[in-house]
């Protein structure tokens, strides 16, 4: 690559909550590829699923005087103190995916979880027609993409198919195996199960598992973030639709922004990443 | 001769200090930016809350106990105190002050019930405190809902992002901590009736200590520190927040074990758990800091337990 | 007179355990200022009795009454209070604590602020303490550092240092050699002086017509006697405790042969062992004495591979050969019974057909299965041969008596059919009918030709048993006895390098 | 101290309570959940409790295993991951079952033998050699896959996790099999022994000529071993590996140990009761999803059930 003598070539961090999950890790290729072509610096760093992890990562960061950070939040409230740490280093901060609640932020890339739930519940309660008895599968409790998924497909539901019932809502912690055993007790406690909505694709492949095991037809599955193995398990019939986001788009426009931020460009407040629902008719 | 046992003993009772100091010396050389002021009290601040866990569970180890409790019940006695401060789920606001100390006493009372399952139901540490780590986390997600608590006042967010003269909080909480429990332990009965129990439990009673109430006692510290690292961790966070803290727990045993501490009792003491949990502290920031990625560090993590281990197993075998 | 004021009245005291009746119906009486006997066979529920008293165990039925009032003592802290205190017969000293903090663990000296402990304060007064019991040890270390005699003597100051009006010793000199146990002796003869009673257990007799005002027998948790010991006679009182005449304690008939089994030349190791060389011979009783710390151990477990040695040789039947582990030793027919039962015999969690078939267990099995059969005779023949007192084969070792724990181990090494058999101690806490029966056993073992390492702080024992004797002081042989040439003083004087001296 | 008539009669009753107390607590909770759910003694249900136990119940037959040496492994949820990703991307490259199946056990036991050997030779503190073997195999896990599971593995794999045999589904059959070789091991062989006497008192063991070095090997071998094992069944059941599989498994295989009696401190314990701690366990989780319990209620329910069942014959003593 070709690089201008003047300039400095800048340094990005990127926290990322969490790297054992397949969103984030492909956010980070996107972040990757970005980079790679406008000729920045990456360090990528894990927060595991850990708030405090996150604040030493930033911590780290800022002792490694990068010149902007990008921060997949692990929580809105939690991450604050550290934005503030950057602030007062005069270090630019992009949030991406979740956003932080307070702080001084250049720009938000996301796309709405909450909406996502809204699109799960609309698509399910069409294919059940307004009728008939779901099973939803939490993840896990207290992170704030199962409780943002699960607000805006609850009250959606609630509020536009009332003659659907949620007949049982138990946590999965957005895991693959755990998805199969719960939804194995929930078969047994349920004689008529009609759709299932699970807060990722990892329960909700889990579930299908259990299904098939149990010679259980006839059940309506709708997942959340498009994997690889969703969007196979939509061609081969078995999941009717997963919502998708789009965690490269994320994690691209995350390293565009930055970079256009630092060279002084203004830039969007929030950058929006659009929702898709996969389904058959629009499988990739 | 006599010299190379007095060299053995050093290295005996110092390997974990020279741990540390191989760390620091391996980080110094592969990026200057480590040994910096700023970094360092980084280094202290990012351990402050293992560290704080791990007094307690000196505690309780060195009576031939483990609390696995510390993490969740930290998280818990946070969520509360963040509940009395901020009037969530309570509907009335307690200033910040009472609000931490009733965290405090939460902290205490759970760790007191481990330890009555323990002494009087006649539990195994293990899970007596298993159980508690899963009704800590319960009390806490039905407490919260599952979402965090935020909105905290800013003298209770002082407690764990405030700094006095430099020094930040967590790390002067830290330190007033490490030296008030190295003191109960080398200077008290109560100290050395820990000490006793963990040698033998079954002894020191023939010895008419009443080795129920001590070892009830190191369960009250250590809810006792765990609360408080509950507390300091919240307020660095500005928000209780109900899903960390589920590594803290092998987290904080692991600072014991590199410090010295012994699983079945009666060895160890408080600095070099300390220095243990700082082991732990400096090796992830360095590893940070040289821009090792994430999975590998786990790899080196490993390794390098296992490394300071053998060290003082070598060291302190006997010729 | 003062002597018949009655200090401790048991009455009626039953106690049973599972499978167990250890006591029934025991009465007791003792006098201020009286020092007691109490005797019997091992299991005969001595311990238990005293651990009734002294808060450890509660009994089902009976009343104990202290200077005339009826007592409830529930735990050993009240017992301690009611000033009762007890030398236990395992060694109940912390090892991770200092000399000094177990002398006073429980009750040590506060600062004025009441929960500091006033650490000087603590060491001096625990310095004062030893210097009244002529004990040479430095309050300072720590208790792991003792060898098992230091050990016992800092409990034996532990308890004194109580003000109590009541000391139990529970086999008290099981573990001690003859210096120390003159010098426990004459303690003892002080604190009568004071009025203080005593109680006290052991199974080497003449210890007992030395010391003891009066003696009490129990037989099968039965009291079958109690008489001033002036008024009976060695004999006699065997036979109340085990219920029949017994014949001579120490029977000699052995004589060794001239073919060598083992030999070691110049073994080495630190300040531990500084050159010991001797040869064993199949048949011989070899008698091992010395001083606590004199090193007898170390030889011991470096024959057997439990330490590794710096320099020196080990020949077994004339080959050379290097043993680095017990499993070698094992394998070139080396058994070892070690001193400390406890911590280096035992498994006390194990059922007791367990603890003496495991060193025998390529015998007792077929491609790695147990034969349940082949280890259940072993064991039962065991139990018959050492009159191992048990309910059954299959009780956890933890609940027998101390001496029928030894009884145990002894039972695991003889298993192995050994061709050298090193005894470390082999009858301590074993009672004299046992012990009988066991020197018996060696000498038969002699006769069928195996070569016997015996070490021993029991001098008759050792003149007893051996056909010849080495000495030990400070990690060096320092002398050597025929069986007719030894006598107690030629061995005392090697054992305290007065022989090298002069 | 006046006699108490009862007293000889008390004795035995705690002895009993002691013993099978914990069997008695769990057949109360059957019980329990049989009569507020209906659904809970069905064919089926039973089945499901099995099957997600027997996952489970493997590994904390390791366990037992290694806590009976005194020791501990908390490696396996992680050695789980390393084996089940590498299974799973050696299937995917079409190479046969058995092949691939025994590389994948084998590769689970020279993992455990490697936290063996360090704790046997080196005298490492077990808790934290496999903490730290935990990390790197997680790590390596991780740094395999790069982070992303590994799917659609050859149907044909299907049977270890879906299959049955008969009415029995595969895992139960395993985890049954297991179970009683663990017991005859245990019970009925020299190694055995050899292991509880070791738990019990490594001293005398190791004076007793027992080679201490090569049963700990073993069971730290057996404990990497049945992991993988377990990581098979499971991946089987879920038609993919991800490199996050098992995490938190070794809690689970420990409290299933340790309620079922086990002592940490080794020498005292059985697979039996191993075996009612994992249907505890399993039973516990399967009643939470029947009576649909919220999830944030779910960790205070369990805590209060297992210290119930414990208080039922635990404080007796
Ligand atoms: N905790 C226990 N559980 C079961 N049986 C026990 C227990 N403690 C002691 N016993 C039994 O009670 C009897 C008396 O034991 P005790 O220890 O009092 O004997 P002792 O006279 O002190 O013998 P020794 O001379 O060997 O020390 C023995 O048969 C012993 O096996
Ligand atoms: N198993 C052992 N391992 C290490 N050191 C030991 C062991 N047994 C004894 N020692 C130490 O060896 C030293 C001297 O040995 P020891 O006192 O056993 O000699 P001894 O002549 O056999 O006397 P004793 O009659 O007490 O056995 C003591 O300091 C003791 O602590
Ligand atoms: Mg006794
Ligand atoms: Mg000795």
């Amino acid at each position: 690559a070709k690089t201008t003598p003047t300039a400095k070539k800048p340094t990005l961090g990127l926290v990322l909550s969490t790297l054992t999950n397949p969103f984030f890790v492909t956010l980070l290729d996107g972040a990757q590829e970005e980079a790679k072509t406008s000729g920045v610096t990456l360090i990528a760093m894990d927060s595991q699923n850990d708030s405090a992890k996150e604040a030493s990562n930033i911590e780290d960061l800022i002792s490694r005087k990068v010149d902007a950070i990008l921060v997949n939040p692990t929580d809105a409230d939690a991450v604050v103190p550290s934005i503030k740490k950057a602030n007062d280093a005069n270090i630019p901060v992009i949030t991406i995916d979740r956003a932080a609640n307070g702080g001084v932020v250049v720009s938000h890339i996301a796309s709405d979880n909450v909406a996502g739930g809204k699109m799960a519940a609309e698509f399910l309660g069409k294919a059940l027609n307004g009728k008939g008895k779901v099973v939803e599968l939490q993840g896990i409790a207290g992170t704030s993409a199962a409780r943002d998924r699960g607000t805006g497909f609850d009250t959606t539901m609630a509020k536009e198919f009332p003659d659907i019932q949620i007949i049982a809502r138990q946590t999965a912690d957005f895991d693959r195996a755990k998805g199969l055993s719960v939804f194995e007790n929930i078969l047994t406690a349920q004689p008529m199960i009609d759709g299932v909505f699970a807060q990722n694709d990892e329960m909700v492949l889990g579930a299908i598992q259990a299904a098939e095991a149990a010679k259980r037809t006839g059940i309506t599955f709708v997942g959340y973030d498009a994997v690889d193995d969703a969007i196979t398990a939509i061609k081969g019939g078995k999941l009717a639709a997963t919502v998708q986001q789009q965690p490269a788009v994320m994690g691209k426009l995350g390293v565009e922004t930055a970079v256009n931020a630092l060279n002084g460009q203004t830039v969007d407040k929030f950058i929006p990443v659009p929702l898709n629902l996969v389904t058959k008719e629009n499988t990739p | 001769m006599a010299k190379e046992k007095t060299f053995n003993e050093f290295l005996r009772n110092s390997s974990a200090y020279l741990i540390l100091l191989g760390l620091v010396v391996i980080f110094t050389t592969l990026t200057p930016r480590f040994l910096s002021l700023t970094n360092l009290i980084n280094v202290f601040l990012q351990t402050s809350i293992v560290a704080l866990l791990a007094i307690g569970q000196t505690f309780v180890m060195l009576t031939g106990g483990i609390d696995l409790s510390v993490g969740m019940v930290g998280i818990c006695c946070g969520a509360i105190a963040a509940g009395f401060a901020t009037g969530y789920g309570f509907g009335f606001t307690l200033g910040t002050y009472p609000a931490l100390i009733l965290g405090l006493l939460l902290g205490a009372t759970l760790g007191g019930i481990s330890g009555l399952l323990i002494v009087l139901g006649n539990f195994p540490p293990f899970v007596a405190t298993l159980v508690m780590m899963a009704i800590a986390q319960g009390i806490t997600l039905v407490f919260t809902q599952g979402r965090p608590i935020a909105g905290l006042p800013s003298s209770f967010i002082f407690w764990g992002s405030g700094s006095v003269g430099g020094i930040p909080m967590p790390v002067l909480l830290l330190v007033i901590g490490v030296v008030l429990a190295y003191f109960l332990l080398t200077c008290t009965s109560f100290g050395l009736y820990i000490y006793a129990i963990g040698g033998n439990k079954e002894m020191a009673r023939l010895s008419g200590i009443s080795a129920r109430k001590v070892e009830l006692g190191a369960y009250i510290i250590s809810g006792l520190t765990a609360a408080l690292g509950g507390l300091v961790l919240t307020g660095r966070l500005a928000s209780a927040q109900p899903n960390v803290g589920e590594g803290l727990n092998l987290d904080s045993i692991a600072a014991c074990v590199l410090g010295g501490t012994s699983l079945f009792g009666g060895k160890g003491n408080m600095l070099k758990t300390l220095v243990g949990a700082l082991i732990m502290g400096a090796l992830a920031n360095g590893l940070n800091l040289i821009g090792v990625p994430s999975y590998p560090q786990l790899v080196i993590k490993g390794l390098v337990f296992i490394a300071a281990v053998t060290l003082y197993i070598v060291s302190s075998r006997k010729h | 007179m003062a002597e018949n004021q009655v200090s401790l009245e048991m009455h009626g005291i039953s106690k049973s355990f599972p499978g167990v009746q250890a006591l029934k119906e025991v009465d007791l009486i003792l006098h201020r200022g009286e020092i007691l006997g109490l005797v019997g066979e091992n299991g005969a529920g001595k311990s238990t009795l005293m651990n009734i008293l002294t808060g450890i165990l509660h009994s089902d039925t009976g009343i104990i009454t202290l200077k005339g009032k009826p007592v409830n003592i529930e735990n050993p802290r009240q017992a301690q209070i009611m000033g009762i205190s007890i030398i236990h017969q395992e060694l109940s000293v912390l090892p991770n604590l200092t000399v000094g903090q177990n002398v006073f663990l429980g009750r040590e000296p506060r600062l004025p602020i009441h929960f500091l402990v006033d650490w000087k304060n603590l060491y001096y007064l625990a310095k004062e303490h030893f210097k009244k019991l002529n004990l040479d040890i430095d309050p300072h270390i720590l208790l792991s550092e003792l060898s098992v005699a230091q050990r016992q003597m800092v409990e034996v100051a532990r308890a004194l240092s109580f003000k109590a009006d009541i000391v139990v010793m529970d086999e008290p000199t099981s573990t001690l050699t003859e210096m120390e146990v003159k010098n426990l002796f004459s303690l003892i003869h002080t604190l009568k002086e004071q009025g203080i009673s005593i109680v006290f257990i052991s199974h080497r007799l003449e210890e007992i017509f030395r010391i003891v005002d009066r003696v009490i027998v129990l037989r099968d948790g039965v009291l079958v006697g109690s008489a001033p010991i002036s008024q009976v006679d060695p004999k006699q009182l065997v036979m109340m405790m085990v219920g029949r005449e017994l014949k001579e304690m120490f029977p000699k008939e052995s004589l060794p042969q001239k073919e060598k089994v083992l030999s070691v030349k110049n073994l080495k190791r630190g300040k531990d062992l500084k050159g010991v060389s001797f040869d064993l011979h199949r048949g011989e009783i070899l008698g091992l004495a010395g001083l606590v710390g004199s090193g007898r151990t170390f030889v011991a477990r470096a024959i057997f591979g439990a330490d590794p040695l710096e320099e020196g040789e080990i020949w077994i039947e004339g080959k050379k050969v290097q043993i680095r582990s017990p499993q070698e030793a094992i394998s070139y027919g080396i058994s070892f019974l070690p001193e400390d039962r406890k911590a280096q015999g035992l498994f006390l969690k194990l059922p007791l057909s367990s603890n003496i078939a495991i060193t025998d267990m390529k015998e007792l099995s077929f491609l790695g299965i147990i034969i349940f059969k082949k280890l259940q005779e072993l064991a039962s023949s065991f139990v018959n041969k050492l009159k191992i007192r048990t309910p059954s084969i299959f009780q956890i070792v933890r609940n027998l008596s101390g001496g029928t724990q030894q009884k145990v181990v002894l039972a695991k090494w003889l298993a192995l059919k050994p061709k050298v058999l090193i005894l470390d101690e082999p009858t301590v806490g074993i009672d004299v009918a046992t012990k009988a029966e066991i020197h018996a056993l060696m000498n038969g073992l002699a006769k069928e030709g195996v070569a016997i390492l015996m070490i021993s702080s029991e001098l008759p024992e050792v003149l007893g048993v051996s056909d010849r004797i080495l000495v030990m002081h400070e990690g060096l042989i320092s002398g050597e006895f025929l069986r007719q040439d030894a006598t107690q003083d030629k061995i005392m004087l090697c054992a305290t390098g007065g022989a090298n001296n002069g | 101290m006046i006699s108490t008539a009862s007293l000889k009669k008390g004795v035995n009753w705690k002895i009993f309570l002691r013993n099978y107390g914990i069997v008695i607590s769990f057949f109360l909770l059957c019980l329990a959940l049989s009569l507020v759910s209906d659904r809970f003694l069905t064919w089926t249900n039973i089945l499901n409790v099995l099957r997600q136990s027997s996952i489970n119940g493997i590994i904390a037959v390791g366990m037992t295993f290694v806590i009976l040496t005194a020791g501990i492994d908390l490696s396996v949820g992680s050695v789980l991951a390393l084996t089940a990703v590498v299974t799973a991307s050696l299937l995917q490259r079409g190479l046969p079952i058995s092949l691939v199946i025994i590389t994948g056990l084998a590769l689970g036991a020279v993992l455990g033998s490697v936290s063996g050997l360090l704790v046997s030779h080196l005298h490492l503190f077990p808790i934290i050699t496999t903490l730290g073997m935990m990390t790197i195999s997680r790590g390596l896990a991780l740094t395999y896959t790069g982070g992303m599971p590994i799917t659609t593995l050859p149907s044909s794999f299907d049977f270890i996790g879906a299959g049955s045999l008969g009415p029995i589904p595969i895992p139960i059959v395993v985890a049954a099999f297991i179970f009683l070789a663990g017991h005859f091991i245990l019970t009925r062989t020299n190694l055995g022994l050899y292991i509880y006497s070791l738990g019990d008192n490594p001293v005398a063991a190791r004076l007793s000529g027992i080679s201490a070095n090569k049963v700990i090997l073993f069971v730290y071998a057996l404990s990497g071993f049945l992991s993988a094992l377990a990581g098979m069944i499971l991946i089987g059941r879920l038609d993919s590996a991800a490199p996050t599989l098992g995490s938190g498994y070794e809690f689970d295989a420990i409290a299933a140990v340790v309620v079922g009696g086990t002592s940490l401190a080794g020498g005292e314990g059985n697979l039996f009761g191993t075996l009612i701690g994992a249907l505890l366990i399993g039973v516990l989780n399967n009643g939470l999803n029947l009576l649909n319990v919220s999830a944030l209620w779910e960790g205070v329910v369990k805590g209060l059930v297992i210290a119930f069942a414990l208080l039922m014959y635990r404080a007796v003593k």
